[in-house]
């Protein structure tokens, strides 16, 4: 018995070690490692494959791809490089959180101003206060926050679909009337994120910043929204089962509920486009619909993911170029069905998906119509700060655990306390 | 009825009392029916399901076993249809293949008749399914997502930390069971003192000091913060204690350095307490989850369980892969609690440590 | 051939002393018998020699070199111990070999030594064996082989015949008798069975309470014991004490009990002293009335066919054993006469010492 | 065919065995002479050597790095970024105006986690013994195939924690599983892990599913110790089977269940990955331990302040529980230990 064990415990040692040495073939070239989390193989093939292209054709550089969780990206991701460690390159969504570690790679672009001509405004919302110049990287995909709809739902109910200016009000009322008429469990089903909340809470007038531009989360709007959540989460308009699967500021989508036609009306954005191609298929006909409105606006929110530099040397440089190039970024965008994050870019889809064509072009005509709050917003550097405190907040008050009352001022305070353990004081 | 059998029920039924059945009697076999049900029903429904199409995974109420849609060449078209059973207006169910769905109404065609094509409500289809094993979803991650490569990796680290473990820890048992020296005392206690503090606590720390030895998306990084164990150096040490002090004594007396006493005398006779350890070991080792999700974040660094999140990411609900993967993760595990499942719980249970 | 001398030799744990000053030489190739009841240290003494305890204080000699500060492995002794400590999970040619291995000995010599051990010891065919397959005596065998390949400089023996059945016992001691004889090696051997040490010793040190009580040649000490310590220790049956009073009658003394009036030669007593009066059994004759020194009642006879032991009461007696040779019918709670046999009768003083009856 | 098997196994084990020999020979080599220089009274020290340096990279240095950044204050990981010293950490920790309600403290979510490890370990741990003496009971009569349904009810304890999250959260879903045998039941389908009423009962259902054999082994063990005699004397005197349970078994059996109510105890209050994977935490916070205010505080902050201070701080009293809870198992497991001889 005992020996039975360490003859296969010491079988599979030399196994191990041999295979180790095997793999251990070193490459002399510069390497140069991406940190990349991906929305399934819908992006992640396509990347693999132009990072193959470009070490074949530099083999003086060795890009790795490390494919990650997003989970790593938020939460690894900071840790090691507070400790000093982490990758050359990121995708990164945090972008202003992180600017401390970002590293300036203007020396070593072919051309620094294509990055302004084209990346121009979101090139802000990586640098840090006070800084105009720093190219850090570039936008790998432009979002939008917005509600997609089962439209198939929608014709079984012989309901017709809402167009531009509807409030949110009507979109929960029609979405209950689908539900009912077509015995669907949910009617409408949002991602549980702060940065989701916060441009319909923009939408019905909520500031977050004070007149000096100093954070100031809850104002009457977001309380309108917030309020308005919990209320469709009490009356059953919203299941949750959702919001309460996970704690704390975790996101979490209904991508599962949508994708088996549970839900008739869902709150994401841009980037599921890719994916509901994908995992929805001939299963049901989908739409994106223009963002509803509130008082204050009819806004999502922008947002995206970047490729940042966290090392700034010459492959690292060429690394940005070739993936920022016209031609290689309009290629991914093209098959991972985004909107460009590039001001001046021709993509051909790669699709003949009628629901994803007809979504990207509602999402690239709402970017015109996002509010300079939510612009604002999402370049200042702590909002990740203000859309945790309002989403851990609210789901807790959701499940019962506080009331509205209380999240409110428990949102304020935790911005407040985060700041105070950020820039002391 | 073969004799077993026959001798099996026998026993079964066999009373322990001559003349009746006392109710905890049925008590037990109740309760040890609905055990093994509650305890494997989970894995083998894993199993199974990690058999299963992605859809029908997805699909409520779940099947039991991995069906998938039947699908059929029509003449005409260049993919395969999917096959339904379409009740008619008359009432009547018709095999129709589906060649695309628009809005609520499907566009179906008669395999035995390509030329014409109905139009069918789509409430009105259902889908006609055979008994069908997936088992790209095995594959696929095996071969697209390195999930080889991750295998490998959880290996090496399992069996270089358990080694390093065992050598370590039995040094240090050795140490503390055998001699008698100053200090010995603070030693014990300085490894009882670790016993209580979970990695989970001083987990920034030890990654801070992981990154100062350079070891961030090492597999060193992952073996060696957890080596040296209290628990094994106690285990170890008790079962040490029982040897008889005369053949430490008649290895003196042999000329034997202390080192050689270690390894030729006591380290053989303390197999039964290492194999218990080196089990745990392994245990720990594959399990690992917390840590290497955290020093570990280059793909080829990966472990399995680190993986197997990757693919359990909030982005990637890939339930067909995360399902097969956590089959492939928690086998080798079983394969080794079938193989020793005696030694394993008997050593357990006088070990009295996890 | 190697000389052992232990010089006044301390021996404390913590703050218990367990051997007080132990004088001890060891002759080059003499067997040395060290005997002593349970708990006198004779075991710690020991292994003291082979350097498996440290002493407090007190020098150790082996072949005029001190030692005391030497590790036992480097003291070239080798020790067979009570439980024959073999290595369970080596085989006995292996066991036997480990020493040789480790003082880096080539295979081909390790080999010519353990197959002449073994063939000494007549365990060749067990040689692939491991321990647990071998009888009792078998393994004492393997823990003596593996004590001779090594030639060490002497022989340790920590009671190695204890865990064997009587019969072995008697068998391994004849074996072990001309085991010294054949390779005559300096031997040290601990027992607490006097019966060992009378039939092996060239020299017997006989230890109570962490103190020599004496040491002699067998015989010696079976016939002049030193005290009454060593005179109960050895000879069995027990040697029987009396407690009396020695009556000075004009010269000569009279040894006065309640049952016994016995004229002795000790000259230098103390008049009307209380004296123990020590007589072994097989001193005991059993004769006529007329010329007894003791009346007794038989408690209790053992009949061994060749010879009879009687358990008596005597007045003031509260048992004396008897030895008697060849059989003897008799029932219990009869009398018997007894006579001691005058030359065999020891006296002690009340501190235990041995009254000597030459020095008169 | 058996021995032929034994003698190819001895022939690989030798094989195997050249590398070992030859590493602790090599070892010996130095050995020796680090031996004769330091003595033989001084060789533990080289023994415990590795097994100190671990311990001392690992857990001690970071355990007292764990004291200053508890006493500190930043979101800087290195140390010269920080800012000293400060008890501010602990302050915030304890402000509350009232403990019993998470409500009004500050910090309110370490104090959620604590009335909910202090929930789930009463209940877990609680229960976990019902059963696995229940268990073990019933494992230790006379049945067929003991070996074997021991062996079921012990697989679990092998599982790693983030597989039996995935199965059980698999098999938990609102579309998983045991819904689908309640709603064929004519049920309704509950939200086990998204209820907040709900989500605490199912993590330590899973919890102790996945724990219950380990310490149903050690129970085993327990009953095993119990002398027969007893039974079969108690049989004799005509005593029911019930009160031979609770007047015989039990008592008898208490020293094992106070160490397994120590053990559990321990593991229960550092749950963690199992509850991560299963439930995050959520819903809200009905299902988050101290451990995990911890790990997302300091570590999986996602976009907020890493607060390592606050998170040292709230380690810091976690461990005091668990030096508290350690020091009652060393206290009722001490046995005396052998005695030991000098060299």
């Amino acid at each position: 018995m005992n020996f039975k064990f360490i003859l296969k415990a010491i079988s599979v040692a030399l196994v191990s070690f041999s295979l180790t040495l095997i793999s251990a073939v070193s490459f002399a070239a510069t390497d140069v490692r991406i940190m990349w989390y991906g929305d399934g193989d819908k992006e992640n093939v396509p990347i693999a494959a132009q990072i193959d292209e470009f070490n074949a054709a530099n083999p003086d550089i060795n890009v790795i791809l490390d494919i990650v969780p997003y989970d790593a990206i938020m939460n690894t991701l900071p840790i090691q490089l507070a400790a000093g460690e982490g990758p050359d390159i990121a995708r990164v969504t945090d972008l202003g959180g992180l600017n401390k570690y970002y590293a300036d790679i203007t020396p070593y672009v072919a051309d620094p101003s294509y990055y302004e001509k084209s990346f121009g405004p979101f090139l802000n919302w990586y640098r840090k206060p006070g800084d105009a110049t720093s190219i850090h990287g570039f936008h790998s995909t432009m979002t939008v926050t917005g509600p997609y709809v089962n439209k198939t739902l929608f014709e079984q109910a012989g309901v017709d679909l809402l167009g531009p200016g509807a409030t949110w009000e009507e979109w929960a009322a029609v979405s209950i009337e689908v539900a009912e008429k077509t015995g669907t469990p949910i009617p409408m089903a949002w991602d549980r994120s702060g940065h989701r909340v916060s441009g319909p809470a923009i939408s019905m007038g909520a500031k977050y910043f004070d007149s000096n531009g100093d954070p100031k989360l809850v104002d009457d709007g977001l309380k309108a929204m917030t309020q308005m959540l919990y209320d469709w989460h009490q009356a059953g308009t919203m299941s949750k089962d959702l919001w309460g699967s996970v704690s704390g500021s975790k996101y979490h989508a209904p991508n599962d509920w949508w994708n088996a036609a549970e839900v008739v009306f869902m709150m994401s954005g841009s980037w599921q486009i890719g994916r509901f191609a994908n995992e929805v298929g001939d299963d049901f006909d989908w739409w994106a619909v223009p963002a509803p409105c509130g008082p204050a606006a009819c806004t999502g929110m922008p947002g995206g993911n970047a490729l940042l530099a966290f090392n700034a040397n010459p492959a690292v440089g060429k690394v940005m170029d070739y993936l920022s190039s016209k031609e290689q970024l309009s290629s991914f965008i093209g098959q991972v069905l985004a909107i460009p994050g590039h001001l001046d870019l021709q993509v051909d889809y790669q699709t003949d998906d009628p629901n994803a064509k007809h979504a990207l072009n509602t999402f690239a005509g709402a970017v015109p119509t996002i509010d300079q709050v939510a612009f604002d917003l999402q370049a200042h550097v702590d909002n990740r700060i203000m859309f945790n405190a309002i989403i851990s907040r609210l789901g807790q008050a959701i499940v019962g655990e506080m009331t509205m009352e209380e999240a409110w001022t428990r949102m304020d305070e935790d911005v407040e306390k985060q700041l105070k353990e950020k820039y002391g004081g | 009825m073969s004799e077993t059998t026959s001798r099996i029920i026998k026993i079964a039924t066999k009373k322990r009392y001559k003349n009746k059945y006392h109710w905890t009697d049925y008590f037990s076999y109740f309760y040890l029916f609905l055990g093994v049900l509650l305890m494997f029903g989970p894995v083998v429904w894993l199993g199974l399901s990690s058999l299963k199409t992605l859809a029908g995974i997805q699909e409520y109420p779940p099947t039991i076993l991995p069906l998938s849609q039947i699908q059929v060449d029509v003449e005409g078209y260049d993919k395969p249809l999917p096959i339904f059973n379409v009740t008619q207006e008359d009432g009547s169910v018709k095999q129709l293949a589906q060649i695309k769905r628009i809005g609520i109404n499907a566009k179906m065609v008669d395999p035995l008749n390509p030329g014409e094509t109905v139009k069918v409500p789509i409430d009105k289809r259902e889908k006609i399914r055979e008994f069908k094993i997936q088992w790209q979803n095995y594959v696929d991650p095996l071969r697209k997502y390195d999930f080889l490569l991750y295998f490998k990796n959880s290996t090496f680290i399992t069996v270089v930390a358990t080694i390093i473990t065992l050598i370590i820890n039995s040094m240090a048992a050795y140490a503390l069971s055998i001699y008698e020296f100053r200090g010995k005392n603070f030693a014990l206690v300085f490894v009882i003192g670790t016993l209580l503090i979970p990695l989970t606590i001083i987990l920034v720390p030890v990654f801070y000091v992981v990154a100062n030895f350079g070891m961030i998306n090492s597999l060193w990084g992952v073996i060696l913060p957890g080596a040296a164990t209290p628990t094994g150096v106690f285990l170890l040490r008790q079962y040490m204690l029982t040897l008889p002090r005369e053949l430490i004594e008649a290895a003196r007396m042999d000329h034997a350095s202390e080192w050689a006493i270690y390894w030729r005398v006591v380290l053989p006779l303390s197999i039964p307490a290492i194999a218990v350890l080196a089990i745990f070991s392994i245990m720990w080792r594959w399990n690992d989850f917390l840590w290497p999700l955290i020093v570990l974040s280059k793909s080829e660094v990966y472990t399995l369980q680190i993986g197997l999140n990757a693919f359990h990411g909030e982005l990637t609900s890939q339930w067909n892969y995360v399902l097969s993967m956590t089959m492939v993760t928690l086998l080798p595990i079983a394969i080794i609690f079938a193989y020793l499942q005696k030694f394993i719980t008997t050593g357990i249970a006088s070990t009295g440590m996890k | 051939m190697t000389e052992i001398i232990l010089k006044d030799i301390f021996k404390s744990y913590d703050q218990t002393e367990v051997i007080h000053g132990v004088d001890l030489k060891v002759e080059s190739g003499k067997f040395l018998v060290l005997v002593g009841p349970s708990g006198c240290g004779k075991s710690t003494l020991l292994r003291i020699i082979a350097g498996l305890e440290r002493i407090t204080s007190g020098e150790i000699l082996i072949d005029g070199n001190e030692v005391s500060n030497i590790p036992a492995s480097e003291r070239g002794l080798a020790m067979v111990f009570q439980s024959y400590a073999l290595y369970p999970h080596m085989s006995v040619f292996k066991n036997m070999a480990f020493a040789l291995e480790n003082l880096k000995i080539d295979k081909k010599t390790i080999e010519e030594k353990v197959n002449s051990a073994a063939k000494l010891l007549q365990i060749e065919e067990y040689l692939q064996r491991k321990p647990k397959a071998l009888s009792g005596g078998q393994r004492q065998r393997v823990a003596i082989g593996r004590a001779i390949v090594r030639d060490p400089k002497a022989f340790l023996f920590d009671e190695p015949l204890s865990n064997l059945d009587a019969e072995l016992r008697v068998t391994m001691r004849k074996e072990l008798s001309a085991l010294h004889e054949k390779i005559g090696g300096t031997m040290i051997y601990v027992t607490h069975d006097q019966v060992e040490a009378m039939t092996l010793a060239d020299q017997i040190v006989v230890l109570n309470n962490g103190y020599v009580a004496q040491a002699g040649a067998p015989l010696d000490l079976y016939n002049n014991p030193s005290d009454i310590f060593v005179a109960g220790f050895i000879g069995s049956p027990k040697m029987n004490f009396i407690k009396v009073n020695a009556i000075d009658k004009s010269g000569s003394f009279n040894l006065v009990s309640d049952a016994l009036n016995l004229q002795t030669n000790h000259k230098n007593l103390e008049n009307n002293t209380p004296y123990s009066l020590g007589i072994r059994p097989e001193h005991i004759e059993v004769c006529e009335q007329q010329n007894s020194d003791l009346k007794v009642h038989v408690d209790f006879t053992e009949q061994l066919g060749s010879e009879t032991y009687f358990y008596c009461q005597g007045e003031g007696i509260k048992q004396l054993i008897v030895h008697h040779t060849g059989q003897y019918k008799i029932n219990k709670g009869e009398e018997l006469y007894l006579r001691f046999k005058r030359d065999s009768v020891h006296l002690f003083e009340e501190n235990g010492m041995s009254v000597s009856k030459k020095n008169n | 065919m058996e021995n032929i098997r034994n003698q190819t196994k001895i022939f690989f084990l030798r094989i195997l065995n050249i590398p070992f020999a030859f590493l602790m020979h090599a070892i010996d080599l130095i050995m020796w002479p680090i031996q004769k220089i330091i003595g033989v009274r001084n060789m533990p020290y080289i023994f415990l050597l590795p097994n100190l340096i671990f311990f001392g990279l690992f857990v001690i240095i970071p355990l007292g790095a764990n004291f200053f950044f508890s006493l500190s204050s930043g979101d800087e990981l290195l140390f010269a970024e920080r800012e000293l010293p400060t008890t501010k950490q602990y302050d915030q920790l304890f402000d509350c105006e009232s403990y019993l309600n998470p409500n009004t403290c500050t910090e309110d979510f370490f104090w959620r986690g604590v009335y909910n490890t202090i929930f789930f370990v009463v209940f877990q741990v609680g229960l976990m013994i019902f059963f696995s003496v229940l268990t073990a009971v019933i494992l230790n009569k006379k049945i067929i195939g003991r070996g074997f349904f021991r062996s079921v009810f012990f697989f679990p304890v092998l599982l790693s924690p983030v597989v039996v999250g995935l199965i059980w959260q698999w098999i938990l879903l609102k579309n998983g599983a045991f819904n689908a045998i309640i709603e064929s039941y004519g049920g309704d389908k509950v939200s086990f892990l998204t209820d907040p009423s709900w989500a605490m009962a199912s993590v330590i259902f899973v919890s102790i599913w996945a724990h219950m054999g380990f310490y149903t082994l050690i129970v085993l063990a327990g009953l095993q110790a119990i002398p027969p005699n007893l039974y079969e004397a108690a049989e004799m005197d005509g005593t029911s089977r019930e009160r031979i349970f609770f007047r015989i078994t039990l008592p008898l059996l208490m020293p094992n269940l106070l160490v397994v109510f120590i053990l559990a105890s321990i593991k229960g209050v550092q749950t963690f990955d199992e509850i991560y994977v299963l439930t995050g935490g959520g819903p809200g916070t009905s299902t988050s331990l101290i451990v995990q205010y911890i790990f997302t505080t300091g570590f999986a902050s996602s976009g907020s302040v890493q607060n390592f201070g606050l998170a040292a701080a709230a380690s810091m009293v976690l461990g005091v529980v668990l030096l508290f809870l350690t020091l009652m198992q060393l206290y009722f497991s001490r046995n005396k230990e052998s005695k030991h001889q000098e060299i």
